[in-house]
């Protein structure tokens, strides 16, 4: 029993970093289970039944208590999220989905890859890895540089940058920083990856070929965030699979892009 | 304070019950709460062979409503009864199967090999997300019954729960499942909805037509409950639209004898354990001693 | 940009009308704006007789809809004739008269003294909120086909629009329309629904059951004009949940030649004229010169 | 052409004067039209689609082109008002609705009857008023003396009180009140009433016994605020009227109660 998985918390922080890309961070008023990275909440963004279905967000941060997200506005729902102010209480189910696998022992080096908004799932991953001492390298993708600053709170030694108007490092995707990286990958490498499917369908490929571990985070469009509505599923070699379920986090070569 | 109900022989622990395809097969809601608080459980509609269900998207929100196109994904019979049966048996509460097929052969197989094996068995005859089956039988008078008085002569054991569908008249076809031996009957299953994406200009669904559930139905569902319950003298269970305790009564208060909550275990999973508690704090607050001092107990 | 449609050989400047029962006389809209920008307008439900419509409450707001019960209150024929009609005739736009009788004969004396008067009649066939009339002639297949051939018979100049009750089956209903001489098919008027106050245990309205509308309804309306495009090739007035320029557009694609905002005038006055702008934007935005462009282009 | 009566409006405050009643003040972002005693608005309580109707509220005053209104919880809408902070926007229509008419030469002494949240309507009326140097009589019923602190703004002369509690003022309820002094009604007195059934229909049925003339503000369930719904009728002896449009003020002796 664990009578905890629907909880309400209260808005302690609702800031622009970008226009449209907010950090949120919320303090639990009622008990609930500890997020561990790649999982997810589910967030109400209404008081009200319209939108109806609570919305997923990636846990960016779990600290002192408080559940931070990191979210860009997309929809009417993100849109409602972004007005609400400190102070406000919101609704949230969750933890959902399989977190990330931690690297087994033979793994020497892990890699990050993900761009945009994919780092929300990824950041709260990077922090336990570099908390334990794991060689890490970042390879991060944004449209333009501005958008970096949602970065800023990341502390990680190695972290590679692709912009694709050229305002700041790499000019290009993540792929293409990926592509031009990619003879220092060792099969003992391990991937992380988040973003666009393009880029996890990208990852994927490269890293069968390579022969490379890789786990990737999925996104679906979600009812319920805990398998019972079968509403999210995605194609996979044995056969549909729920991504808040069996995912969000996916290994390579199981899903059918 | 009395909270339980009996749908004909079957004594329920209190009127509320987790709707079909809303609860899979009660391994997930299992980890949140313990299932035997509820007055029963159905399990996701289940067919002879199991089937894959459509591809996605198969979910679209609406106004105060989810459009659902799933397909009626389920492992089929064989590991129904292998796997997923024995787990919600290790609770201590009624289990609904919910049954779909495609012709009533299947139909009748599957009545057979679930009855003793449930409690009830709730005929899905409404589903529109399928091409075959379901909306056929849904709106055909001389099909629905002739298939609820097939299915009713095979089972020996377990009760039966005709689902009907909003599609078609409601007076008409609960006298049609009582006269054809229905034990009780249920509605509404969704509601048949469509949505289009403007900027590509096509249908959101591959089939076009999908169901529509959620608070937005409650008006209809509990008009159409109040059809049924003017009609038949068979217990009625009301489903549509119910999120909160406020809306289980306004069906119990119309005649319903149970309710099922659906899409409001996806926005909360301990939605039907809420209702139970607001239903109990209702009871409380007027000084209710009975759950059937409601039930019905509307004043025209 | 030409955003001019036709309904038969009825020019619509634009395809949105305000919907019967919403709009009043035009009396109220025409102090906000300039009425003649809409592509019609329709007028609230004329019977022969005045009608006093029923006790309050009419009112009852549920999920993302609202149930009405207003009984149809209008000022009758006569005044209609004398003192509405020449109100809104000022403004150059065509003028659609709602009728509702309660037998074949008041249709007819209704049809014969608007005959001219108003650019089309809209056949309210309908309309659950009175006891006699509406419902009965909505849902029987012989008294629909012989009142639209006879309305169709009397009238001479003016446009005949049938609009079909969601509770009857839209492609059936649809093609006794069309072939009893509709020009045109409108859809849908309210669903039946119901509430129920919880702590008096009455049914909210006197009548027990009331007319749903606004957002809620709009993927079951959506769903229904889908239909009817499919079984006939009239002209089609999409109807249910209009709120926004988006939601006009799921239904022109899907094939409605026009639609009709009802609810929607009451969150805000301008709905309407909101509507026809933001199809204007989504024109532009996609390059589409003419609204037949989109009419009917769902990609299946 | 009047295309300002549907505007939006951002929160200057909204604040608790009262644990259920509060004080909303809002800034108009649009034109609009100017409102007149009496008149009330259609204010979202909401920005999605439900709660769905917008809900009526009697415009309490109206300076420096900020208009301010005092509402109390009474049930989702209200309570989904009463979260919202500053620098929120609302959407409004309005102003709408008859105002009260202007007592004319022959009226002596204006009565102000009325209690609870009915002052809302009334208060810009008596600000009018006392601003013409009109002679007024207020009658204010309370349930208790915390209640009182709506009336801290209203500068009247002569204002009698009575709390259902007895802790402030007069013992028992405002047509207590008012059957104590109603001696002192003469024929040439004006009654403006606006409060629950019962004090409207007591009044009403005084001032036609006395012969007294009094405008009385109604309140019913609307939809749309401005006359298309036909949602909003009360009985009158011309039958019925819609609250919103030949109301919400109306005369002695024509509703039937
Ligand atoms: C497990 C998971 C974790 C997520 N974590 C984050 C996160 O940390 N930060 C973040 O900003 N977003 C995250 N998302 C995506 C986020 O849930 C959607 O952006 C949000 O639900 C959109 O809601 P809306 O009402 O604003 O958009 P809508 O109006 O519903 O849709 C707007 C657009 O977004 C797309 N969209 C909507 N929902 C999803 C979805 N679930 N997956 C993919 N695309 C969608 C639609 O197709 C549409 O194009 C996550 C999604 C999942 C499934
Ligand atoms: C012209 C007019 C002016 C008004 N001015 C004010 C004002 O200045 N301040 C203020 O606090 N309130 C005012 N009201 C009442 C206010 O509109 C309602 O309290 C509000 O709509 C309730 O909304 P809700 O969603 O909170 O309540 P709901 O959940 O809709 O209902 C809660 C309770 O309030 C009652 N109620 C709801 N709406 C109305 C209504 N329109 N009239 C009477 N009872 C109702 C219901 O019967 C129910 O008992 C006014 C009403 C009208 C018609
Ligand atoms: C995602 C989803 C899946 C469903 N699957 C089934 C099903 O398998 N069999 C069935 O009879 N009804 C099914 N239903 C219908 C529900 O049991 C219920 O009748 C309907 O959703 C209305 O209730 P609600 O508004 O409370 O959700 C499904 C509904 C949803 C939303
Ligand atoms: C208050 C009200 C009154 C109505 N009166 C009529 C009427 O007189 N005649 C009619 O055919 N439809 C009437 N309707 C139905 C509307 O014209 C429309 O078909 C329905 O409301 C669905 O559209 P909507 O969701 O946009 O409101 C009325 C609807 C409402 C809400
Ligand atoms: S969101 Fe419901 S099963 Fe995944
Ligand atoms: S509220 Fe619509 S007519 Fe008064």
């Amino acid at each position: 029993m664990n009578l905890s998985i629907s909880f309400k918390a209260e808005i302690v922080e609702n800031t622009a970093i970008t226009p449209d890309i907010f950090k949120l961070t919320l303090r639990p008023l009622d008990s609930f289970s500890e997020p561990l990275p790649g999982q997810f909440f589910m967030l109400s963004v209404s008081e009200s039944h319209d939108p109806l279905l609570k919305r997923p967000f990636s846990i960016f941060n779990f600290k002192d208590r408080e559940l931070q997200f990191l979210y860009r506005i997309r929809g009417r729902g993100t849109r409602l999220l972004s007005e609400k102010k400190q102070g406000q209480r919101i609704s949230l189910t969750g933890p959902f989905g399989k977190s990330y696998p931690q690297p087994d022992k033979s793994t020497q080096e892990v890699w990050i890859v993900t761009g945009g908004l994919g780092i929300a799932s990824l950041n709260f991953m990077i922090n336990r890895l570099t908390g334990e001492g794991q060689r890490l390298k970042v390879l991060y993708g944004a449209r333009t540089g501005p958008e970096l600053r949602i970065l800023e709170d990341i502390r990680v030694k190695e972290i590679l940058i692709a912009t694709e108007d050229g305002t700041e490092g790499f000019t290009g995707t993540v792929l293409d920083l990926f592509n031009s990286y990619s003879m220092n990958l060792q099969p003992s490498s391990l991937i992380y990856a988040c973003g666009p499917q393009a880029v996890l369908s990208f990852i994927d490929q490269k890293a069968q070929e390579r022969g490379i571990k890789a786990y990737l985070s999925l996104e679906e469009r979600m009812a319920c965030g805990f398998g019972v509505c079968l509403g999210c599923v995605i194609k996979t070699k044995e056969g549909y699979k729920r991504v808040c379920k069996e995912g969000p986090v996916f290994r390579e070569g199981e899903v059918i892009w | 304070m009395n909270l339980s109900v009996m749908i004909g022989p079957l004594k329920l622990r209190n009127p509320v019950i987790t709707a079909s395809g809303t609860s899979g097969y009660g391994e997930e809601l299992s980890q949140y709460f313990d299932l035997s608080l509820l007055g029963a459980i159905t399990m996701k509609g289940i067919s002879l062979k199991p089937m894959e269900g459509n591809p996605p998207p198969r979910l679209w929100e609406t106004p105060c409503g989810l459009l659902n196109s799933i397909g009626l994904q389920n492992v089929g019979l064989e590991r129904f009864l292998r796997e997923k049966l024995p787990f919600v048996r290790r609770f201590a509460l009624p289990v609904i199967a919910n049954i779909l097929g495609n012709s009533l052969d299947e139909y009748m197989e599957l009545a057979e090999s679930l009855d003793g094996e449930v409690e009830a068995i709730e005929l899905n005859i409404s589903c529109p997300n399928v091409k075959k089956g379901g909306i056929f039988f849904g709106t055909d008078r001389s099909a629905v019954a002739e298939l609820v008085s097939a299915v009713k002569k095979t089972l020996k054991k377990s009760l039966l729960i005709t689902k009907l569908s909003p599609q078609a008249d409601i007076k008409e076809f609960s006298k049609i499942a009582e006269d054809s031996g229905s034990d009780a009957i249920s509605l509404i299953n969704t509601i048949a909805g469509m949505a289009v994406d403007i900027e590509t200009r096509r249908p959101v669904f591959k089939n076009i037509i999908a169901g529509l559930s959620g608070p937005a139905i409650k008006p209809i569902a509990l008009r159409m409950v109040w059809e049924a319950v003017s009609t038949v003298k068979i217990p009625v269970i009301g489903i549509g639209g119910i999120m909160t305790a406020e809306d289980a009564l306004e069906f119990l208060i119309t005649g319903a004898t149970a309710i099922e909550a659906g899409t409001a275990n996806f926005i909360d999973p301990l939605s039907s354990i809420k209702i139970i508690d607001g239903i109990k704090q209702y009871m409380n607050r007027n000084g209710i001693s009975d759950i059937r001092q409601i039930i019905g107990s509307i004043r025209l």
